[in-house]
């Protein structure tokens, strides 16, 4: 089936020369890494994580987020979902894929990656979150690729891929608890060391990840004409709200909870991110955008005829997506180093061969989605069988 | 014979290729280095034998001893003991890098990356 | 020798499962069905080859000469030197196994000596065990056996049980190509004077009379104003149609299947409509009234002999290019062959459509041009009045023919006819289309009734392909470029696909031309109501 | 029984050099002469071969066309699976040879009842792709032993797959361990699938057993059963120079074991299937245009054929001509025999 | 014939497969590779079962003007830590800091505050008893010694860094760049780190191995810094504890630290 990425239209292949050349200059950025050392981030001692580890923290979200599709399609037998499932699953390839690059990109000494594997810690978070990624990666490749083979060759998927199937589902929430577990178990950060990390961010993943196969689904709808189904796109929509507005809601909670209680070590983080503390204010701006555009989602999603609207659902999916972003991202890291065990503040800002690097993964990440994509919608429409010749679709 | 004038230099490049390490060498070929052993010193921790092919295997188990294990004394096969400290032991017999190491090491291409922590006082003045 | 029902046919066909003995310990048996019938002397005489007498398969023993042994091994020699391809393909197969599963013969019967690898492994085996010191030493664990009457046996069988149809070497690593390997070894049974009767009948017609029917030239008109007369009722037009006619432009020639057999011949109205519509300036002959080869299912020397005759045909009527119908391994050897035979063809121009003006720049040199090239250009420059409509109770798919396909690469030519001259036109799966066709399972001179059942498992592949889009959009038509797929397609639709008729490209453009003053049609050329006219009929 | 004898050929091949060296102590034996005359083996096999094939010519222009022909100007030509010019036969070789193209279409048909089902294959391209970019990038990189000082090249090749340092010293080569696992692959490809197993010989074990047995020698003499590798140059530039000795200090017995089993696959190499290598350019199938009809493809050995010419059939059937009123040409017939007495 | 050649080969098998056998009980392929008899330990190296540093903070104060922080100075230069002037990516062991700093939860307390106003406290690695960089990483790298020395193996290390969002009391610091180009001064019988590892304090684990206190220990011209074995009740540090007001880095955390500031 690979065979079907390798051909395609001029514009095909502008995107993916497009997306080639950021890799490029995102690999170039990683040489300079790989030859200096990790000083030319802005992460510094006392913030020691940065604009990788952010963007990985969001993208188990969007990872895991494709179960929801997933789900009700082999679980419930939702067959509205039959035709974006296998996109669900390829998204959770490329995401993972490009956490697993962020994270090789945050590590000191890249080639002892797989020490990880070597010396296995039971005891490490980040061990096990090493094996769920891998884990998750390979049981979404096999799921993907194998309902999609099957739906190439016109048969039914062979029936020993159920139990990988109900693995995979039960495999997609565990990514984001171990993931939220690497945080909300250290002593000392007080931004982080809270029970409903790990609800909040399935509810962000629920929602981001839906969001994104939604402006996927309706961007191929146009580009490639691919038809998702108005009910999946419906119902997906509805689970984005939900998600949504649970995500908000745990925030809410999480304010309640040091504002009232009022123990200043657990104010000073969110202080610092949304008014500024020690006349620090550097990420001010960001959270703010971040409220204005969660604000902007949930007036989207929740009144049905925006939600209808595929135009607005696609605004408001894209709030959805870059508030999360923000705020799940970079919002946690600065706000769990910040301020540092000092009580002090070190700024921290990504620097541009930082984000270049990070433009780079992202950029690869597309690059793979979108030739499984591509590989996909091919599988799909040549079963259609009419064919498309010299521009005109010959129909019986 | 047909397509000579394809088959040939086929033939032509094919001989090339697989001859490739005599052409390689011709005209630069260098002598083959001989590493400058410590004067002074007789013999190493182990036999030289099992020093040319096991060092860095030696150096490996020395260090998961003495960090890991709290062990910082090697007894080698004939019952001497030897403080197990790369700085402190091998370099000070074999101070010097370029003239012991280095040669062997670029002869043959393997480029361990003890030099990045580790390092001779030749060295160091160097970089100081 | 009843043929089995459809689903019994199939239901010992295991692709997985593989005989428990080594397959050089499993003799040949010749089951009524799945061989043809042995060559009749006289035909083998009248050509000056080779022969054995009367004998057929089944016979425990075979009249082989005395020095049999002898005739093969400088045989194998002789194509050694001559073929490079031969000897090649004889060294280097890895035995990857990539081919096995592509020949319709393999998916048709689960014969593992079907797999192509171990086709060509019946004669790579001898060559090892009777040519190298070193195979022989190691003899079964090299892959080497001693040359014996029954590997005579099992090489008539298993070659003659290939169609030539080259899919095997569109998925091998090398290229092996198993139709040369089949190629030669019909050549190297032939000078045992062993051959098939109903693949040299034909051959000794052609090169007496002309073509492989035997028609001789006043019944080849004759028939032909038939046709004429029949055109002449369904449009109301008067069709003339130039025999052996000097001077003329172009010198037309169709397989001898498109003007005697159904449903070839409503094709071949197909061709003179269209020529009458454009008034082109052609001319059939009598002579070389054969465009299809069945020489080349036999021995290449005899190919050549048979179509000689077209270019002193050529020649004699001094035209300036020459237009091929639609038949299949004629096109392969017309563009693989003929200019190595032939040429140089400097007695003809360089075709050029008189309609379009379109210089044919890829036949430069052998000046010969495909029907449909000639079709397509045509309609690319929108020089043919056309109503599509005429088809639209016709819902066609397209078979590529294998030699074509593969030995030309002719996909989108017909494509682009049919997309023009009707309005229904569906694809098969991907992966019996295009270079990946499949035979109609009685490709290279295995077109006869003794051979039905193994015609009906070889050309199961393909009419599983056609039952696919029979049942999911109705496809009622099956089109396709080559007369033997016109004379077999019938009897193996019949057999899986009932419901499905077969038809070549031209029928479906004779159908949609629209001629200066024709009446307005109610049929098509085969008398069959028109969408929308059942009542007028 | 064929796996058997494959298996038990190589370990005998194996205990050879460990008696003859470990035993005997025939270092120079195994170490020079037979490394010498068995690439002398190699080399002039080959080049016997290559001409043993060239000596044949290839009579007629048959290239398997598995994309559109290039014929009328609007109609897109498929240059790589048809290709008409020079240039682009060498773009399909390129592919063929370098990304083995025609594997990459693999399908694998199977029978479900009375239907036929056609899935994509392409694991048989990926074992095959691994093994043999890891073989040629592992021969490359054995250049870093015969040559002194190494190529730059080289030595950034000889990085690059050792950039995983996770076995811990010496950092392990990426390469050892995907030219193991695309072995792998094809040995249990073989030996599992029944069409595969059924038409494979005992000569199509045997190279898989030689090759993987290379290998791990190699693994386990980088990685385990260390050997002197300075000593180890120092032979091995004294081949390649011409001045071949065997170093003082004594490398360990599994070197002469490695060094003999390349030496085996070197000799063998040229008189088994392997030579593929090299018959693969020669494909004609794949490396002719297909363009016949645009230029002429000559057959050294093409001769005159008799047949039936228009004036014997003339004769034939004159009678019957003339009564159907097809025109009858006497001209023509004088006119050929006229050429033919000035022959 | 087949018969034969197979009997054949099956003799020359069962004859090789002999002789190989018993050629390989004499380690005919690992010739020259020697057996070491082991490892052990230097009877003179020191042997604890928790080593902890008592610093008393009122010689600090005390001392301040004219110690001239020597055990800073005395890591700095034994382990050669780099000197690299952007304060983001610095590299500390040992350090000074100011009491509402080290202590940020008592600083809201402004007696305490004042008390301690202008006093040194001298900062490294807290050696905890239940360290949390050692229960986050994944390659065990960074692991607890049985006398209680949490111990860096750079060697391991892949820099993942998640032992310093682990480590509540900023002790650990990475290597942002090759270190070596922000070196002065060398001691040529330590090894320097290399780029993208973490490193702390390690307690002098080579000191105490050759019988040696720390460096700081034995650098600290007042003193100030006791060093001894917490088990070991009649070592000094028990005794000093035993009778003077100790305070513990964010006790709270449970993570146990080694170090005591001695605050009366």
């Amino acid at each position: 089936m690979i065979e079907k990425a390798l051909r395609g239209s001029k514009k095909y292949w502008l995107w993916l020369a497009f997306l080639a050349s950021i890799i490029f200059i995102g690999f170039l950025c990683y040489l300079k890494q790989w030859k200096v050392g990790l000083g030319i981030t802005g992460m510094s001692r006392d913030v020691s994580w940065g604009f990788y580890i952010a963007n990985f923290t969001f993208l188990v979200g969007v990872a895991a987020g494709a179960v929801m599709i997933v789900l009700p399609y082999y679980w419930h037998n939702y067959k509205e979902y039959g035709k974006i499932t296998v996109l669900g699953e390829f998204l959770a390839v490329a995401a993972v894929l490009m956490c697993m690059l962020f994270i090789f990109v945050d590590l000191g000494q890249p080639m002892r990656a797989l020490n990880v594997l070597r010396y296995p810690t039971p005891h490490s978070v980040f061990f096990f979150d090493a094996c769920v990624l891998s884990g998750y990666l390979l049981l979404n490749i096999l799921c993907g690729w194998t309902v999609l083979h099957s739906e190439y060759k016109g048969t039914k998927y062979p029936s020993w891929l159920k139990p990988f199937i109900y693995l995979a589902i039960l495999w997609a929430p565990s990514i984001h608890i171990v993931t939220a577990f690497i945080y909300q178990g250290l002593p000392g950060r007080h931004f982080w060391l809270t029970a409903v990390m790990a609800p909040r961010f399935l509810a962000s993943a629920f929602c981001a990840g839906p969001a994104f196969i939604i402006i996927a689904a309706l961007l191929l709808k146009r580009v490639a004409n691919f038809d998702p189904g108005k009910k999946a796109i419906e119902a997906l929509s509805k689970t984005v709200a939900y998600a949504f507005i649970i995500n908000v809601l745990l925030f809410f909670f999480e304010l309640f909870t040091s504002f009232y209680s009022g123990i200043p070590s657990h104010k000073a983080p969110i202080k610092y991110l949304f008014v500024g503390l020690h006349g620090h204010a550097e990420w001010v701006p960001f959270m703010w955008a971040a409220a204005i555009l969660a604000a902007v989602a949930i007036i989207l999603l929740v009144i049905p005829a925006t939600r209808k609207n595929e135009a607005t659902l696609v605004l408001g999916c894209i709030a959805v997506f870059l508030a999360c972003w923000i705020d799940k991202g970079i919002g946690l890291i600065v706000g769990g180093y910040t301020p540092t065990p000092f009580e002090t503040i070190t700024v921290y800002r990504p620097t541009l061969p930082e984000i270049g690097i990070a433009l780079g993964v992202w950029a690869l990440g597309f690059f793979v989605l979108s030739v499984l994509y591509k590989i996909t919608i091919e599988v799909k429409k040549s079963k259609e069988l009419v064919v498309k010749y010299n521009g005109i679709l010959f129909k019986k | 014979m047909y397509n000579a004038n394809k088959v040939i230099p086929g033939i032509i490049i094919f001989i090339l290729f697989f001859t490739a390490p005599i052409w390689l060498n011709f005209g630069r070929l260098e002598a083959i280095p001989q590493p400058e052993l410590p004067k002074g010193e007789k013999k190493c921790v182990e036999s030289k034998e099992y020093m040319r092919a096991y060092h860095m295997k030696l150096l490996d188990d020395w260090r998961k001893k003495a960090i890991r294990e709290n062990q910082y004394i090697y007894i080698n096969s004939k019952g001497e003991k030897y403080r197990i400290s790369l700085q402190k032991t091998c370099l000070k017999c074999h101070n010097n890098r370029e003239k012991f190491c280095d040669r062997c090491h670029n002869f043959v291409i393997t480029h361990p990356d003890c030099w990045h922590c580790h390092f001779t006082k030749e060295e160091a003045k160097k970089w100081q | 020798m009843a043929l089995p029902k459809p689903d019994e046919l199939l239901q010992n066909v295991n692709l997985n499962r593989t005989p428990s003995q080594h397959w050089m310990d499993i003799k040949t048996e010749f089951k009524p069905g799945t061989y043809c019938y042995a060559v009749e002397p006289q035909v083998m005489k009248d050509l000056g080859l080779p022969n054995l007498g009367s004998w057929q398969p089944h016979d425990e023993k075979w009249p082989l000469p005395e020095n049999w042994k002898e005739i093969v091994r400088d045989a194998i020699k002789t194509r050694m030197e001559r073929f490079r391809s031969f000897k090649l393909f004889m060294d280097i197969c890895v035995r990857c196994g990539a081919c096995a599963d592509k020949c319709h013969f393999f998916l048709g019967t689960g014969d593992p000596k079907n797999m192509p690898v171990l086709r060509a492994e019946l004669i790579r085996s001898i060559i090892k065990g009777e040519f190298s010191t070193f195979a022989k030493l190691f003899g079964r664990f090299a892959g080497a056996r001693p040359l014996t009457e029954d590997v005579i046996k099992e090489w008539f069988f298993y070659f003659y049980q290939c169609t030539e149809c080259r899919r095997c070497s569109v998925f091998c690593p090398y290229g092996i190509d198993t139709a040369e390997v089949t190629i030669i070894m019909r050549e190297i049974l032939h000078e045992l004077g062993i051959a098939i009767d109903w693949a040299m009948k034909p051959v000794r017609f052609s090169h007496f009379i002309g073509n492989h029917i035997g028609i001789q030239p006043h019944t080849m008109k004759e028939i032909i104003e038939y046709l004429v007369a029949d055109i002449e009722e369904i449009t109301g037009v008067k069709i003339e149609v130039p025999f052996n006619k000097k001077g003329a432009e172009i010198l037309f020639v169709p397989p001898s299947g498109d003007y005697f057999a159904d449903p070839g011949i409503y094709n071949f109205m197909g061709y003179l409509i269209l020529f009458h519509h454009l008034g082109l300036d052609y001319t059939i002959s009598t002579y070389a009234s054969e465009s299809g080869n069945f020489g080349f299912f036999n021995k290449l020397e005899l190919a050549k002999k048979l179509h000689a005759k077209i270019y002193e045909e050529a020649k004699r009527l001094k035209v300036k290019w020459i237009l091929g119908g639609e038949c299949g391994h004629m096109w392969r050897v017309w563009h693989q062959y003929h200019n190595t035979w032939y040429g140089p063809v400097n007695f003809l121009e360089v075709p050029k459509s008189p309609i379009t003006g379109t210089v044919f720049e890829h036949a430069k040199d052998n000046k010969i041009i495909h029907i449909c090239e000639f079709t397509a250009d045509l309609i690319a420059h929108n020089k043919i009045k056309l109503d599509p409509s005429r088809n639209d109770h016709v819902i066609v798919t397209y078979h590529d023919s294998c030699n074509p396909a593969r030995a030309m690469g002719f996909f989108e030519e017909p494509r682009f006819i049919l997309k023009h001259v009707c309005n229904n036109f569906v694809e098969m799966p991907e992966n019996t289309i295009r270079e990946k066709t499949f035979c109609c399972g009685s490709g290279s001179g295995l077109n006869t009734d003794e051979y039905m059942e193994m015609r009906m498992r070889g050309g199961f592949p393909r009419a599983n392909a056609v039952e696919y889009v029979h049942k999911k959009y109705g496809v009622n038509h099956l089109a396709c470029i080559c007369a033997i797929d016109r004379a077999v397609f019938p009897a193996l639709m019949n057999y899986w696909v009932p419901g499905v008729d077969v038809c070549g490209v031209h029928e479906l453009v004779g159908n949609a031309i629209v001629l200066d003053g024709e009446k307005e049609r109610t049929t098509d050329l085969r008398y069959r109501p028109l969408k929308g006219k059942e009542e007028e009929v | 029984m064929n796996v058997g004898w494959s298996l038990l050929a190589v370990i005998v091949l194996l205990l050879i050099p460990w008696i003859g060296v470990g035993v005997l102590g025939l270092d120079s034996l195994f170490g020079i002469v037979i490394p010498y005359a068995c690439f002398l083996v190699f080399i002039i096999g080959l080049i016997y071969k290559m001409i043993y094939w060239a000596k044949s010519p290839q009579p007629f222009k048959i290239p398997t066309t598995c994309g559109q022909q290039k014929s009328l100007s609007w109609i897109k030509h498929s240059r790589l699976e048809s290709p008409f010019t020079t240039w682009e036969v060498v773009l399909r070789m390129f592919f063929e040879i370098v990304f083995f193209r025609s594997l990459f279409r693999n399908l694998r048909a199977e029978l479900q009842g009375r239907r036929l089902i056609y899935g994509s294959a392409k694991w048989l391209w990926l074992g095959a792709i691994l093994f043999h970019w890891s073989f040629f990038i592992i021969l490359l990189r054995h250049l870093r032993l015969f040559t002194n000082p190494v190529p730059e090249i080289i030595q950034g090749l000889d990085f690059m797959d050792s950039f995983l340092q996770t076995l811990g010293v010496p950092p392990v080569y990426i390469t050892d361990v995907l030219i193991i696992a695309g072995l792998t692959f094809l040995l249990l490809r073989r030996l599992v699938d029944p069409k595969v197993s059924y038409l494979s010989h005992g000569s199509d074990y045997f190279p898989l057993f030689l090759i993987l047995s290379i290998a791990i020698t190699g693994v386990l003499m980088r990685y385990a059963i260390k050997v002197d590798i300075y000593g180890v140059k120092h032979l091995t530039l004294g081949l390649v120079t011409l001045k071949p000795t065997i170093p003082d200090v004594k490398i360990g017995t599994i070197f002469y074991i490695h060094i003999f089993l390349v030496s085996v696959l070197a000799a063998y190499f040229p008189f088994s299937k392997l030579c593929h290598m090299v018959g693969v350019f020669f494909s004609p199938t794949r490396n002719m245009a297909n363009n016949n009809r645009y230029v002429r493809h000559v057959n050294p050995w093409d001769y005159p054929v008799k047949y039936t010419t228009y004036c014997e059939w003339q004769e034939r059937f004159r009678d019957l001509l003339e009564q159907a009123g097809l025109p009858i040409d006497d001209e023509w017939c004088k006119e050929q025999q006229q050429t033919q007495k000035t022959q | 014939m087949a018969i034969k050649r197979r009997d054949f080969l099956k003799l020359g098998g069962l004859t090789l497969v002999g002789t190989a056998a018993s050629a390989a009980v004499e380690n005919l392929l690992i010739k020259g590779e020697a057996k070491a008899e082991g490892y052990t330990s230097a009877p003179e190296s020191l042997k604890g079962k928790r080593w902890a540093l008592v610093i008393d903070v009122k010689k600090c104060k005390e001392n301040q003007s004219t110690c001239g922080f020597k055990c800073i100075e005395a890591c700095n230069v034994y382990h050669n830590i780099p000197n690299i002037p952007d304060p983001k990516k610095e590299i500390k062991w040992i350090w000074k800091d100011n009491f509402e700093h080290a202590f940020p939860e008592e600083g809201t307390n402004k007696y305490l505050v004042e008390k301690l106003e202008g006093i040194p406290f001298i900062l490294l690695c807290n050696h905890c008893e239940n360290p949390p960089c050692v229960r986050v990483c994944p390659t065990r790298a960074t692991f607890k010694r049985e006398d209680g020395i949490v111990m860096m193996d750079y060697h391991r290390c892949i820099g993942c860094r998640f032992c310093m969002a682990a480590c509540p009391y900023g002790a650990r610091s990475f290597n942002w760049y090759d270190p070596r180009k922000y070196l002065s001064k060398v001691n040529p019988l330590y090894p320097t780190r290399t780029k993208g590892v973490v490193e702390k304090c390690t307690l002098c684990y080579e000191r105490l191995a050759d019988g040696k206190v720390p460096a700081c220990v034995e650098a600290c011209p007042a003193k100030a810094i006791i060093f001894g074995d917490l088990n070991d009740p009649n070592s000094e540090v028990n005794k000093v504890l035993e009778e003077r007001m100790a305070i513990r880095r964010k006790e709270e955390l449970g993570t146990g630290p080694s170090v005591f500031y001695l605050i009366d």
